[in-house]
């Protein structure tokens, strides 16, 4: 009973704070109604007993994603109302819902069918450590790639946003700040 | 009132379409990230339940690897976004026709 | 005897490409020298043959060497020399030897006087292979042959519109008629087995009359083009573009006899379809008054002896439908000569002329070529058929079988024709050599040919006047391998009515035509007379609009359709349809990268849209694999 | 090397033409010159030890490639590929000794070797997808020199060249992959092998798919009507050397093919099509003789005149009896030697004038004799007359036909009259008359190079015109074991009265398809 309340709160929660996150001309608010959108997905991990996971969302977006996403927003000039696209609403509406339909027909048709078999079965340890015990041993390979991709992610962030980071605009005179602007005109992305 | 697999499904397969109209109809690219946001944890969701109902942590290791991937997918996609800034002074969709057939 | 073969047949070959050596260099005499006696060499050799036959009554027989040779097809080169073929030998080696000293004189003004008889040799070559040759597709070889040396002749002053013109019709012409032959040889080749004569002749017997039949009509297809029969005929006249030697050699003498030489070769063939017989000497007699018909108002000296030809040509073609072989042959033997003779004189007379052909502007030349006007008249003499001259017993031959077989429609008009000839022949006789000296108006000084030209031509004015008492002679050798049939009127009397009432005929004739152009009378026609204004004169000089309706409604509808086929169908239809294809998937790029207008929102949705279509195809998989099993069911429930 | 000597033949020129690169611009035509005498040296030497009373395979080679899909490197030669084979190195030679002063002698000259590599593979290959590779390759250097060195609607001519007859080739390539996986399916092992496949007996539904398949790749390449458009374009834009390899050797690869595959493995559906691919042949060579008779350029009288030729060929190769396929792969070399001279002849005049326009000329034979004897003898061997190499071909390629059908054969003998109008026309056209155009008072008769190629291609001409029998000889053997294995393996009766038994009393062991492994 306690589950089920629990999740059409947050179903309802979460519906309409993403709703929002993609109704609003409001950049800001946008923002904080995806990280609280976020939040309350943790929530459905914790009911589905992946706590491990759960934890994970919350600290990987809600900490990381959303502070990044705040850094970005202020590079650009977000607090301006958001243009929207015209166009038919039914088509856009009506052609996400197909395609939601269908991935998830695609994926649930092997369950509902039941002809899947459990490959890492829970063994009743708790959710961390099994997750740690099939992270660690089934999945290393994948896990570390993943590591060295985030690890190269990380690099590319850096080196992509971080242009010019060792010029101050605060140290230089007028002239090489209107030279530079110049050259950015000229430069390509390299 | 047994909350069943189902039940995530369907709110899977809400978000997932929440998801794709923010990404037809944000103009905005950074908007646009937030919508692929919503996309990654509709499924996640999903993967989360299925993994729960049927006892088998596959659907958790993919989830988590799909944390993975957004979490670099914006590191490297933020950093885009703001050479494309800084050389344009724009992220609106409609100014990036560069790509015209 | 191999040898002497061998020398007959290849002398010319020699001659020919001796003589080619030196094309590109200016005229020298001994080119004509060397070749004339080559030609010569060939004659000698085909003396010493015909007395073996005469003496031995053996062919000779000789096998070169292979020629094609695949899956159960033999064709060698092999060579005959029976009765038949050595007196076509004899004919071809004289005249052309005659010819070809003729030319040295005729073509001593021409920058192409080593080619010339480059071609003429190369002509005599064809010619001895095509007689000489021992299966049809060896017969094929000299019969292209003499059709591609005739279309050089032809065309030899190729500087001459209406030469090469004329050589390209009679070429097209031939072909024509060639491919008949091609299928009737296809046919020999597919029902007996072989192509030798002796095998192909000896399979004939068991075959059915249809399949001969067919055989008989294609090979006497190819026969028509080359001796310029109706409807293939108009080739010959135009031919007369060619130098004067030519025509007499090939229009007159060797080439236009092939087909009649076709049919006496076959004649084993011939026999076993009297029909077709039937057609072939219904068609000779045809063409022979047709043929005089056209003759009798041109004016155009060469085209009148052309004319003739083609007339004797339908003599000899009645002659062999019938059955009487021996007689054909010996009519083409006795017209050889005395057509020869007759188309060198006029060779004489267009040199006096400078290359005047119509006869109305000569006149009177008899006091000036004296010589030449001898030889014509006694070849004309010889070509009305007045006794005792050469015409006289092969013509005479002709017109007896006809009536001992009972065909006495192509005997009347056979007959009818020898008067024609007769008048035509001598019309010409009487405008050239009698009358007023009209070509004095035009300012011509006319002057006797070379000597040895005229030395040259006496050999074939004593055959004209002495083949006929070769007869026997002839009769016998030839009937060794000919149906031995004599024609004799049984009955005295009526052969004697016959015989004398055919030559008071023909002298009739004569003194009519003497009368009515040799007189002082005759001018140079303008166009005005009654006569020319009549329909029947218009019919005849226009011959009988049959050349006028070949190139109005066959080369110029072919011409048209084939710029049909070119601007409209190739480019605008095939080709069109290929570019169309192409344009469609040109157009539909084209069409379709509006879609990729860069806007990354539309193109977003597009993917979408993309996914989409890509879902629902998994799924209908999914959905198709998962119910296979009914799918199936329900499929061949349908009956599918 | 005389067991190798096909790859040999094959690779000497493709490594002859890499090392090119490295040679000094004008010393590269004695070089191209120097490699294709030593192929050609190797050709002879071929067909010196070619044993002519063998009906089969000679100096096979294999080496495996893709052994698990049966896909193997296999070489070998019969009378049938063998004197193609000559002819293309023979036509390179000569192609390359008569080069005209071009642009970039280099790189034609490296392409040329290419393509030589290309030619003999194609003839060489007796796997399937070895052809296959060769035959799609041949597309590439071809592109290039019409492309490169082509007249002013190259692009478009090259391009539509090369697509048209590229998506032929891809029919032909599913047509191959179902082949094999018939084989595989009968046997249990995949193979690419044409002999193998010769073994397979297919049911007639199969074969009418298959042939048909097979039929779209090598009627472009020949091509046949309504595929030919392309042909023109290919042969106006071209440069000589290019338009005389395309006649001479190019266009025998889809009736070389026809006669390799499609009659040997499918010989009931050869029959089923046989009336069919006829009447196209016959409207081939009627219809493209008068496109010939109306044109103006010269050099597209010729094109044509390959098209008209092709039909004949093609209409001998379906004869299905031993003349008529000896007299269609004579034919090809006749053809070959033939038109690759009368292309030479008009690149000869267009050096000279550069036009191809009739109407441009008229008197040539004046000042030019010596080419309008040589243009003649070319001209009286296209016109099928007897004594040249052409009447051989074509007389047997009718002859056979004639044995299936006599009113099909008496349309298709309209060849040698409507060949006679265009070819006569023509020559009409450019060498009589009285010279009115003034640029052509003095010009220059043929020169030495020139001669060089024309003399031995006129000698060849007339030679094996006289004397076929060292080439028909070697064709006839094979060509009866081809008709022998389809006899045998024709299932309908209609096949089996059409397709002549040669070797009666001696039957060759049949192996159905199920019992081949």
């Amino acid at each position: 009973m306690f589950e089920a309340i629990a999740f059409y709160l947050f179903a309802f929660l979460t519906i309409s704070m993403f709703y929002i996150t993609v109704t609003t001309s409001q950049a800001l608010h946008a923002l904080t109604a995806l990280a609280a959108g976020m939040i309350f997905i943790s929530a459905f991990f914790f009911i589905l007993g992946a706590d491990f996971l759960g934890a994970i969302q919350i600290i990987v977006y809600t900490g990381a994603v959303m502070a990044l996403y705040a850094f970005g927003m202020m590079f650009f000039d977000s607090t301006r109302d958001v243009k929207e696209k015209q166009g038919n609403k039914f088509i856009v509406v009506g052609m996400a819902t197909v395609a939601a339909v269908l991935v998830v027909a695609i994926f649930s048709a092997p369950i509902l069918s039941d002809n899947i078999v459990a490959l890492y079965p829970s063994v009743g340890a708790g959710n961390t450590q099994e997750v740690g015990m099939v992270l660690f041993t089934k999945y290393l390979i994948p896990f570390e790639v993943a590591a060295v991709m985030l690890l190269v992610a990380m690099v590319a962030g850096i080196v992509l946003a971080g242009k010019k980071m060792d010029l101050s605009l605060t140290l230089m005179n007028k002239e090489e700040i209107l030279e530079m602007n110049e050259d950015k005109n000229k430069k390509v992305l390299s | 009132m047994e909350i069943g697999l189902n039940h995530y499904l369907v709110l899977s397969t809400i978000l997932f379409a929440i998801g794709l109209v923010g990404v037809m109809r944000r103009k905005n690219l950074l908007l646009l990230f937030f919508a692929t946001e919503i996309l990654l944890n509709a499924v996640n969701i999903a993967f989360a339940a299925i993994s729960h109902y049927y006892g088998d942590l596959t659907g958790q290791m993919f989830a988590f690897f799909v944390i993975a991937i957004a979490a670099s997918e914006l590191a490297v996609g933020l950093g885009l976004l703001i050479v494309w800034f800084k050389r344009h002074g724009t992220i609106d969709l409609d100014t990036m026709t560069s790509m015209r057939g | 005897m191999e040898n002497l073969l061998y020398i007959a047949l290849f002398s010319p070959l020699v001659s020919s490409l001796f003589a080619a050596l030196f094309t590109a260099t200016p005229k020298k005499q001994f080119i004509g020298i060397i070749a004339s006696l080559l030609i010569f060499t060939s004659f000698v050799s085909s003396s010493f043959l015909l007395a073996e036959i005469l003496i031995t009554g053996t062919p000779v027989h000789v096998e070169m060497m292979t020629w094609m040779a695949t899956g159960n097809l033999y064709i060698p080169f092999g060579f005959v020399v029976d009765q038949v073929s050595v007196t076509m030998m004899m004919v071809v080696t004289l005249v052309s030897t005659i010819v070809h000293i003729y030319s040295i004189g005729y073509m001593d003004h021409d920058k192409g006087f080593n080619r010339f008889f480059s071609w003429l040799s190369a002509f005599v070559f064809s010619m001895m292979v095509l007689v000489m040759s021992d299966n049809y597709a060896g017969l094929f070889i000299g019969w292209e042959g003499v059709g591609l040396c005739s279309w050089g002749l032809i065309g030899f002053w190729f500087h001459k519109e209406v030469a090469t013109w004329a050589a390209n019709e009679a070429f097209i012409m031939n072909r024509i008629a060639d491919l008949g032959m091609l299928i009737g040889i296809f046919l020999v080749y597919w029902n007996t087995g072989t192509l030798q004569y002796d095998g192909a002749f000896a399979a004939f017997a068991t075959l059915d009359t249809a399949t001969l039949t067919w055989i008989g009509i294609f090979l006497f297809i190819g026969a028509m083009g080359k001796s310029a029969q109706f409807p293939l005929h108009t080739w010959l006249a135009d031919a007369m573009e060619g130098p004067t030697p030519v025509s007499a050699l090939i229009h007159a003498a060797t080439m236009v006899t092939a087909g009649v030489y076709l049919v006496v070769r076959s004649n084993e063939l011939y026999d076993l379809i009297p029909n077709v017989g039937l057609f072939i000497a219904s068609l000779g007699a045809f063409v022979a008054l047709f043929a005089a018909s056209m003759a009798l108002v041109n004016r155009d000296m060469k085209r009148i002896i052309a004319y003739s030809t083609l007339s004797q040509l339908g003599y000899m073609f009645a002659a062999a439908g019938l059955g009487a072989y021996w007689v054909a042959l010996f009519h083409l033997m006795a017209h050889a000569f005395f057509k020869a003779l007759l188309f060198l004189g006029a060779g004489n007379v267009m040199h006096a002329m400078h290359d005047e052909l119509d006869p109305f502007k000569m006149g009177g030349l008899k006091k000036k070529m004296t010589a030449t006007a001898v030889m014509m008249t006694l070849a004309s003499v010889a070509l009305a058929g007045i006794f005792p001259l050469a015409g006289f017993f092969s013509k005479d031959a002709i017109l007896e079988s006809a009536f001992v077989e009972h065909h006495f429609i192509i005997y009347s008009v056979l007959l009818f024709t020898a008067g024609l000839t007769a008048f035509y022949s001598f019309r010409l006789v009487a405008l050239i050599f009698h009358g007023e000296e009209r070509y004095k108006l035009f300012g011509i000084d006319p002057h006797e040919a070379y000597k040895f030209m005229l030395i040259a031509m006496s050999p074939l004015l004593l055959l004209a006047i002495i083949a006929g008492s070769l007869k026997m002679t002839y009769y016998e050798m030839v009937t060794a391998l000919l149906p031995a049939t004599e024609y004799h009127i049984h009955n005295h009397l009526v052969y004697w009515i016959m015989t004398i009432g055919t030559q008071l005929f023909v002298i009739l004739a004569i003194v009519y035509a003497y009368k009515k152009y040799a007189n002082s009378k005759v001018t140079v026609p303008d166009g005005t007379s009654a006569m020319e204004n009549s329909f029947g004169y218009k019919l005849l000089i226009n011959q009988y609009y049959i050349p006028y309706f070949y190139e109005e409604y066959i080369v110029k509808s072919y011409r048209e359709l084939s710029k049909i086929f070119w601007k409209q169908v190739d480019l605008k239809i095939v080709d069109a349809t290929v570019d169309g294809i192409a344009g469609v998937l040109y157009s539909t790029g084209e069409r379709t990268r509006d879609m990729q207008s860069g806007n990354l929102s539309t193109m977003l949705k597009w993917m979408v849209a993309g996914t989409i279509g890509l879902l629902s195809l998994a799924v209908v998989f999914g959905l198709a694999v998962r119910y296979s099993d009914a799918i199936l069911a329900i499929l061949s429930g349908l009956g599918v | 090397m005389i067991d190798h000597i096909l790859s040999v033949l094959i690779f000497f020129p493709a490594v002859a033409a890499v090392f090119g690169f490295i040679i000094h611009k004008d010393s590269m035509r004695a070089y191209g010159v120097a490699v294709s005498v030593i192929e050609f040296a190797l050709a002879l030497w071929l067909w010196f030890a070619f044993d002519s009373n063998v009906s089969g395979m000679q100096f096979m080679e294999l080496i495996p490639v893709v052994p698990s899909f049966g896909i193997n490197y296999i070489l070998g030669v019969d009378g049938i590929s063998l004197f193609i084979i000559i002819l293309a190195a023979f036509f390179t030679l000569i192609g390359i000794a008569s080069l005209t002063d071009t642009k970039n002698v280099k790189n034609m000259i490296i392409t040329l070797l290419f393509l030589q590599m290309t030619m003999v593979g194609v003839f060489a290959a007796l796997d399937a997808i070895i052809f296959y590779v060769f035959w799609e390759l041949s597309l590439v250097p071809m592109l290039y020199i019409i492309g490169a060195w082509g007249g002013p609607l190259r692009i478009y001519a090259s391009v539509k060249f090369f697509l048209y007859t590229f998506a032929g080739s891809l029919v032909m390539l599913v047509g191959m992959l179902f082949m094999a996986y018939f084989y595989y399916q009968a046997t249990g092992v995949w193979s690419f092998a044409i002999l193998d496949w010769y073994r397979l007996i297919l049911p007639e539904s199969f074969q009418l798919w298959l042939f048909a398949a097979f039929f779209i790749g090598f009627a472009i390449k020949v091509p046949m009507f309504p595929f030919h458009t392309w042909l023109p374009y290919a042969h106006g834009q071209a440069p000589t050397i290019g338009s005389v390899i395309l006649a001479a050797i190019l266009l025998k690869m889809g009736t070389y093919a026809f006669i390799r595959f499609s009659l040997p493995l499918f010989p009931d559906a050869s029959v089923f099509y046989m009336y069919p691919i006829a009447i196209l042949a016959i409207i081939m060579i009627i219809y493209t003789a008068m496109v010939a008779y109306a044109q103006e350029d010269v050099k597209q009288v010729v094109a044509y005149s390959s098209v008209s030729h092709m039909g004949v060929i093609i209409l001998g190769t379906f004869a299905l009896n031993v003349e008529g396929i000896s007299g269609s792969i004579f034919l090809m070399i006749a053809h070959g030697v033939v038109s690759g001279a009368l292309f030479l002849l008009v690149g000869v005049i267009y050096d000279r004038r550069h036009t191809k326009m009739m109407d441009q000329f008229g008197g040539l034979a004046h000042v030019m004799p010596r080419y309008a004897t040589i243009f003649g003898i070319m001209l009286m061997a296209s016109v099928g007359m007897p004594l040249t190499i052409n009447f051989v071909g074509e007389f047997l390629s009718l002859l056979g036909f004639y044995q299936q059908s006599h009113t099909l054969t008496l349309l298709a003998g309209v060849a040698i009259i409507v060949g006679a109008i265009y070819m006569l026309a023509a020559y009409k056209k450019m060498f009589f008359g009285e010279i009115t155009k003034d640029e052509n008072r003095n010009l220059k008769d043929v020169n030495k190079r020139e001669l060089l190629a024309l003399i031995p291609l006129s000698i060849i001409t007339i030679w094996l015109g006289v004397y076929p029998k060292p080439v028909l000889g070697p064709i006839n053997n094979s060509v009866e074991s081809i008709v022998q294995l389809m006899h045998d393996k024709a299932t309908s009766v209609e096949a089996k009265i059409r397709i002549p038994n040669v070797i009666e009393g001696i039957v060759i062991t049949r192996t159905p398809a199920g019992e081949a492994h």
